[in-house]
């Protein structure tokens, strides 16, 4: 007999890929917008089966809260034994929860922002095809089958960031997205094959119960868990393997949003928590984690601070944030990192919301901070939800973000040692935070109306050629394009309906662990961690709400430095730039990374190509050992042919010099 | 014995000589007549080895008949001088060196080899050994089938002798760019009608041709 | 008279009638010279039969003659045939057979 | 009991007996015939499929008659799990590389159909024939007479510089055949005990022992033909010049079941009969199997030709099929089996796409003018990046189980190696994404006419796709099948190799690593032995 909340969870993998495939297979006869509807329509149901699991899981006992579903056996040979089996325990019905919810107000505000585009259909397979990976991934009851999800969110990555595919910066963003990820999966496979080596499987139960009976620090799992490491940072867009993330803002908004601020990225926080066994017993492992993570935070807060296109300062802002998560999960504050996972993936979508439909608002798909200014008056509801989710992300007392983060700092500083340095420098990066936040808000929406937002004030709304806003090459609104009509701005209801309920959640999404009253998330979440010894080990409260008011405090000092630069003395800004110019370059270059893994490596990996074709194939293949093969051949014969004068009396020379050998043969034979 | 001994040292050095001059005379005519001298010793050797039917068909046959049908192809083709040391390079040295090689080791086979026959004189044998009667006693029973061999041998060898030899009319037409046929050509006549006779058409060489098969039978 | 020294006769002539075929260009003379060969081997024929006092060794001079008469009439007549055809008598100029 | 036994010879002959009639049918009905006896053939393999037991071992269908007595040749077929999925393999691909040679007219098989299909049918039998055989004499004869019908499709029907590609070809091929006849004939005479009988019947081989010193250089020879066939990193001369002029349902073939013909006869022939040599040259073989993974994805990337990128990214596949095999140990053999099989899916349905790709830019292969491909054609496009994603080996595809099962067998003791060649993982999502955005996005080319598939294309296509996926969503309908027969091949070699059995290694479960070894007992795989040695 399966579990209830076995059979909601099979029910809320399978919805998003019967979506997928009804689209994919009907795209042809689906009439107009049914096909958004229909994939909306299924995300909608899988959430209500992930509510299902909820309930059906909260009517267990604690202890009975991981179940395991096995539909069939994938991979059976030899010592590895894999099923296609799903684990449902509070953790990934957490994640189920999160990913369905946002999954919903996102494919809800595509059907508007996407509704003029010609591979309209398209998308939506693309999009539940996404949320099945993810589920998949979130949902997977061993390390292959995450190996498989990981993968599949990848590969409906790759497919949504060059969704415009005539576009080649989006397909080479696309691209650069996918590698980047295959580095991580292959991170993950060898990982996996460790864990299977020491520990004897790859369900994760029983590898967990396994590592639990191992003394800490053993060579093989520390060695796994960075590896996980590695899948989780290309994943997550942690240094150094961050830099497609930026680039990956070439997908359309509601991608953006969905996969690169609310889902997706967060991916790597989830394996840390969910292998929070393994990362246990490797406490260095764990502190490599969090020390890249503080690194990535601090990082990414520089980058934004400069940078001037809007959706990669949220990229950028999301990069950073996920440091917070992951120094978070590798602090061992599991609950307080999903926590801050779910707020961002409210509060994030909701500013990328926001994003997009300011960049529409000037015709773009995206659009620079320098073109903008003004916009509080032609879009006041993207200008409230837009400033709520700045608010959130900032950290501003009692907003959402103001709950989550200041919960890892505290747990971080509690844990000691060199996690204190790490804290530090979490607080560090929070002012930072707040001031970039804040920059944008005060960047877009007040200051002088550019024309397109005295336009759009005027109920008219701005007609530009369609063009790459990057390079600016003229394209066209057929398939391959964005549509003709991307200037919606926040005239459609469905983006709306979608934003104001993600304005809520990022507003009072904190109520569900406010320390000292409710610790919603942390009680939900217990059954998962229960094996853990730092469970127990949490701050007192007194310590969280003096963290708490620390760091609301950093927030508004953060926003009231924005206010100061960037509302009362506006001349500030570009003055502090030019005297910082080299920090200026530094920052908005991103610290050149990518110049670097340009010339480290895919320069020489094309010169490696160029001349394994060139040099290898031609001279030594194709050459020597082709060429020498006929070579031999051709000597051959020509030794065989110059024997052959034509001349008479050479062949009875060869014919005297024969005689006298063989004359000598038996000369020498007979004595 | 002495006598024995003069008589196979003077034939031995005239066989000799007269090798020696066929191979060094420039000219053709007088290599045939050095041959002609070489194989009169020869016969000279064959008697003294007790074979005197070999001997005297040697002289009737080789000296006569056979080197009279090389003086005539070398009247016929005429006596190309030939410079001695025309031949090409390494053919030159070579070819001697080898021979000497060879040479010396078939002496040393000779001399070397422990064959006591080969020391001696060889057994007493007795006067009937080497008579043509003894001869004709073996071809025609222990050899009959070499001896039948043979004749067929000169048979097709005569046949072949007239075929190589005579003039072909289909060749020339085919290929009349040797100026022989282009000067022939113009023939006028029954000669030049008529393939058979023009065939037979008269020639010096021709004589030669006709009597090739007649020298070689008689053999 | 020892046989052996027949032998080694007949091995001089044989050594001289092979240098000879090396060394001369004129077909005619090569033909000589094979025939100093082929008395060379008669020489030794006759000699052997003499050693063994046996007449087959005479037989087989007489068949050698036989089939030295054989070569020398297609020898000439392949030589007269050339002269018809080609006009140059010369042992090197016909290469035809150059691989 | 099998259901419907047919006798292998008469199954084996069902292709060429076709053909034979086809060349004096009508052209239409050649064609016709042709499809008919390649479809009946993959009914019957799907029989012997259905029938086959999961978990279950053994060779069946067995015919063994005297061939040449003399010599202890004998007709040996025979099915077992290690060539089931091969042959279903081969039966599959001929029956779709004839399908859409029948369907489409404008194929240059059109000059001369039933030559053709007649040469086609030759080949199938042959191929068959060499995964059927279980006599080494008889292997050896398939395996030269696969060459006789390629030769002529490849010579008559290809592209331009056909000859040169050809002789090419042939003459590489050869080289590696005449080896391999040599080295198999020292085998049989070699290893005959004094005063017994000489035979080629593998099993035997596998029983009888070879002199020292005899075996390294038979183990050389048969890996030269096999590594030739395959073809991996030195030995690939003939690769590009073949498969820029081999004519598309041709190539299909050429590349999707030919090359697995080498890397089955390491498994079939190599590794049982001679172990010692397997072992003693292992480092050999796993040098050169990565090494042909990263050169050939280097190379593979560097291509503007998009035949050649798939040519030397199947140097790299075979590459791991390789590494798989030589890492001696259950898991990598296993996922080198199931390799074979997936790659040989994926290449076929990637030149058939490609093929479709050079109608639609003037029969050219050459990326740099095609792009923008997916505009008018979302099937086209949709089918495409299923099987570019498959040959990347994205987890879910049926080629990431392979390649996992190959990468951890080889992680088992070949730390080294299987850590390089996983860079060859990465390798081959560049260059295999690279392709798909080459031609199917970007901005069109000039000469690009952006036109949906048709439906011959389809009718080839899209079967294979379904069998992917079918694969990627359950790939233990082959591993269960495949795997008691495919390590009982490797059994020995790893057991002198010092590898214990895996099912030892770790206990089910692995909670508590317990027991202990029993000492001097042969580390030769027995599932049932209790305990096993702590984990390594």
């Amino acid at each position: 007999m399966t579990p209830a909340a076995v059979s909601w969870a099979w029910l809320v993998l399978l919805l998003p890929l019967m979506g997928t495939a009804v689209i994919a297979l009907g795209w042809k006869i689906l009439p107009g917008r049914l096909a958004g509807y229909l994939g909306t329509l299924t995300i909608g149901l899988s959430f209500l089966a992930g509510i299902a699991t909820y309930f059906s899981l909260e009517a267990l006992p604690p202890e009975g809260r991981r179940l395991v579903g096995s539909a069939f056996t994938y991979i059976g040979t030899s010592n590895l034994n894999v099923d296609l089996s799903i684990l449902v325990d509070p953790l990934s019905v957490f994640m189920v929860l999160v990913v369905t919810g946002v999954s919903f107000l996102i494919h809800v505000y595509s059907i508007a922002y996407l509704g003029s585009d010609r591979g309209y259909a398209r998308f939506f397979s693309y999009l539940n095809f996404f949320v099945f990976s993810m589920l998949l991934l979130v949902l997977a009851g061993n390390f292959v089958l995450l190996i498989v999800g990981w993968a599949f969110v990848g590969a409906a990555s790759y497919l949504l960031i060059s969704f415009w595919y005539r576009r080649d910066t989006a397909t080479n963003a696309g691209i650069k997205a996918f590698v980047i990820n295959v580095i991580g999966d292959v991170g993950l496979v060898i990982a996996a094959f460790l864990i299977l080596d020491r520990l004897g499987t790859l369900d994760y139960l029983g590898a967990f119960e396994a590592a639990r009976q191992i003394p800490p620090g053993d060579p093989t799992i520390v060695a796994a868990c960075l590896l996980l490491l590695v899948g989780a940072f290309a994943k997550s867009g942690q240094l150094p393997l961050h830099t497609w993330l930026p680039d990956a803002m070439e997908g359309p908004t509601p991608v953006s949003a969905l996969i690169h601020a609310a889902t997706m990225v967060t991916a790597g926080v989830y394996l840390i928590a969910r292998c929070h066994p393994l990362f246990e017993a490797a406490p260095s492992a764990a502190a490599v984690g969090a020390i890249i993570g503080t690194l990535t935070l601090l990082f990414a807060a520089t980058v934004a601070l400069v940078s001037t296109d809007l959706k990669r300062i949220i990229a950028y802002s999301t990069i950073s944030q996920i440091g917070y998560m992951v120094l978070g999960v590798c602090a061992f504050a599991y609950s307080a990192g999903m926590f801050h996972l779910m707020t961002h993936a409210f509060f994030k979508a909701l500013l990328f919301m926001g994003a997009g439909s300011v960049v529409s608002a000037i015709g773009m798909t995206n659009g620079s901070i320098d073109r903008m200014g003004g916009f509080r008056k032609a879009m006041p509801f993207t200008f409230a939800t837009f400033t709520i989710g700045a608010g959130a992300l900032a950290g501003l007392p009692l907003l959402s973000g103001f709950f989550s983060k200041d919960e890892i700092i505290s747990y971080t500083l509690h844990r000691g040692g060199l996690y204190t340095v790490l804290g530090y420098c979490a607080y560090l990066a929070a002012i930072l935070t707040a001031f970039y936040a804040f920059r944008m808000v005060f960047r877009v929406f007040f200051g002088k109306p550019v024309p397109e937002a005295k336009e759009l004030a005027g109920g008219e709304q701005a007609h530009v050629a369609p063009q790459n806003p990057l390079t600016g090459e003229e394209e066209d609104t057929d398939v391959g394009f964005p549509g003709p009509e991307h200037h919606i701005a926040e005239r459609a209801f469905g983006m709306k309906a979608a934003m104001a309920p993600l304005a809520l959640l990022a507003v009072v999404g904190g109520v569900v662990a406010i320390p000292g009253l409710t610790a919603g998330v942390e009680t939900f979440l217990e059954p998962t961690f229960a094996g853990s010894p730092y469970l127990a080990d949490r701050p007192p409260e007194a310590e969280q709400i003096t963290g708490l008011i620390i760091g609301g405090v950093l927030a508004l000092v953060g926003v009231g430095a924005a206010y100061v630069v960037y509302m009362r003395r506006p001349g500030l800004a570009g003055s502090a730039q030019k005297k910082l110019a080299g920090v200026h370059a530094l920052f908005f270059n991103a610290w050149y990374l990518n110049q670097l893994y340009d010339r480290v490596f895919v320069r020489p990996g094309r010169a490696a190509g160029r001349f394994g074709r060139t040099t290898v194939e031609r001279v030594l293949v194709q050459n020597t050992i082709v060429g020498g093969a006929t070579g031999v051949v051709r000597a051959g014969t020509a030794l065989a042919r110059a024997v052959q004068t034509g001349y008479l009396r050479a062949y009875a020379l060869l014919l005297l010099v024969g005689v006298c050998a063989l004359a000598l043969y038996f000369l020498i034979a007979s004595g | 014995m002495i006598f024995e001994a003069i008589l196979f040292f003077v034939a031995a050095a005239g066989a000799i000589a007269g090798a020696l001059g066929v191979v060094v005379l420039r000219n053709p005519f007088f290599s045939v007549l050095a041959l002609v001298g070489h194989l009169l010793a020869l016969a000279v050797l064959f008697l003294l080895l007790r074979a005197e039917f070999v001997a005297a068909a040697q002289v009737v046959v080789y000296a006569g008949a056979v080197m009279v049908l090389y003086v005539f192809v070398v009247a016929y083709i005429g006596g190309i001088e030939e410079p001695l040391g025309a031949s090409a390079g390494p053919l030159r040295i070579l070819g001697p060196l080898f021979a000497g090689v060879l040479l010396i080791e078939i002496a040393i086979a000779t001399i070397g080899s422990g064959l006591r026959a080969v020391s001696s004189a060889g057994p007493v044998v007795g006067a009937n050994f080497g008579s043509p009667e003894a001869i004709g006693a073996l071809l025609l029973q222990k050899f009959l089938i070499a001896f039948e061999a043979a004749s067929f041998l000169l048979l097709i060898a005569a046949v072949a002798a007239v075929v190589l030899a005579r003039r072909r009319r289909g060749l020339e037409e085919a290929g009349g760019d040797t100026p022989l046929q282009i000067g022939r050509r113009p023939a006028k006549g029954p000669q030049a009608d008529d393939p058979a006779v023009a065939g037979t058409g008269g020639e010096a060489g021709r004589s030669i041709d006709e009597r090739t098969p007649t020298v070689a039978q008689g053999g | 008279m020892g046989i052996a020294w027949f032998v080694v006769l007949s091995a001089f002539i044989f050594a001289i009638g092979a240098a000879g075929v090396l060394t001369r260009r004129n077909p005619l003379v090569i033909l000589l010279c094979l025939e100093l060969m082929l008395n060379a081997g008669n020489l030794a024929l006759l000699s052997f039969a003499r050693a063994h006092g046996n007449g087959d060794g005479q037989v087989f001079a007489l068949i050698v003659m036989v089939v030295a008469a054989c070569e020398v009439v297609i020898g000439l007549g392949l030589i007269v045939a050339m002269f018809r055809n080609k006009l140059t008598i010369d042992a090197d100029e016909m290469s035809e057979l150059r691989g | 009991m099998p259901v419907l036994d047919i006798p292998l010879p008469i199954f084996l002959a069902v292709p060429l007996v076709a053909g034979m009639i086809g060349l004096v049918a009508p052209p239409r009905a050649a064609r016709w015939l042709a499809l008919l006896a390649t479809a009946a053939t993959f009914a019957y393999v799907l029989f012997m499929i259905a029938d086959f037991a999961p978990g279950g071992s053994g060779l069946r269908y067995i015919t063994d008659e005297p061939w040449i007595p003399a010599l202890g040749i004998r007709f040996s077929l025979g099915v077992d799990g290690l060539s089931l999925f091969l042959i279903a393999l081969t039966a599959f691909l001929w029956l779709a590389a004839t399908l859409v040679s029948a369907l489409r007219p404008a194929e240059r098989a059109f000059e001369r159909p039933r030559l053709f299909f007649f040469q086609m049918g030759l080949a199938e039998t042959a191929v068959l024939g060499a995964f059927m055989a279980q006599d080494l004499a008889l292997f050896v004869v398939f395996f030269d007479l696969m060459l006789i019908p390629f030769y002529f499709l490849i010579g008559q029907w290809g592209g331009r510089e056909r000859v040169a590609a050809t002789t090419k070809f042939v003459i590489y091929t050869l080289v590696g055949s005449l080896l391999m006849l040599a080295a198999a004939v020292a085998l049989g005479v070699l290893s005959t005990p004094k005063g017994g009988e000489i035979s080629f019947a593998l099993p035997e081989l596998a029983q009888r022992s070879l002199p020292d010193g005899a075996q390294i250089p038979i183990f050389l020879a048969f890996a030269a033909a096999f590594l030739v066939k395959a073809p991996l990193f030195p030995f690939h001369g003939w690769l590009a010049d073949a498969y820029r002029a081999t004519p598309l349902p041709v190539l299909v073939l050429l590349s999707a079941v030919l090359s697995k013909v080498g890397v089955y006869g390491f498994l079939r022939i190599v590794l049982p009969i001679m172990p010692d040599a397997s072992v003693a040259l292992q480092e050999l073989m796993l040098v050169i199997a990565v090494f042909s993974i990263l050169y050939g994805s280097i190379l593979a990337f560097s291509q503007d030709n998009a035949r050649l990128v798939v040519a030397y990214s199947s140097i790299a596949q075979l590459g791991f099929i390789v590494l798989g095999i030589f890492a001696l140990d259950d898991k990598g053999a296993q996922g080198a089996v199931f390799q074979m099989v997936t790659h040989g899916l994926v290449a076929a349905a990637l030149f058939l796409i490609i093929g479709v790709l050079a109608t639609r830019t003037d029969g050219s292969d050459s990326l740099a003018r095609m792009g923008g491909l997916a505009m008018r054609a979302p099937v086209l496009a949709a089918l495409f990046l299923i099987v570019s994603l498959a040959t990347l080996a994205m987890p879910g595809s049926p080629n990431f189980a392979g390649e996992l099962l190959i990468l951890f067998g080889a992680f088992e003791d070949k730390l080294v190696y299987g850590l390089v060649a996983s860079v060859g993982v990465v390798l081959a999502a560049v260059y295999m994404i690279r392709v798909f955005q080459k031609a199917m996005h970007s901005r069109p080319g000039p000469e690009v006419a952006s036109r949906e598939i048709g439906r011959a294309d389809l009718a080839g296509i899209v079967p294979l796709v379904v069998v992917i996926l079918g694969l990627g969503v359950y790939p233990q309908l082959v591993l269960a099948r495949t795997d008691r027969d495919t390590t009982a091949r490797i059994a020995e070699a790893r057991a002198l190799a010092g590898g214990t059995s895996d099912a030892q290694a770790a206990p089910p479960g692995g909670v508590t690593p317990g027991g202990a070894t029993v000492p001097g007992e042969p580390p030769v795989r027995s599932p049932s032995r209790p305990g096993g040695e702590p984990l390594r």
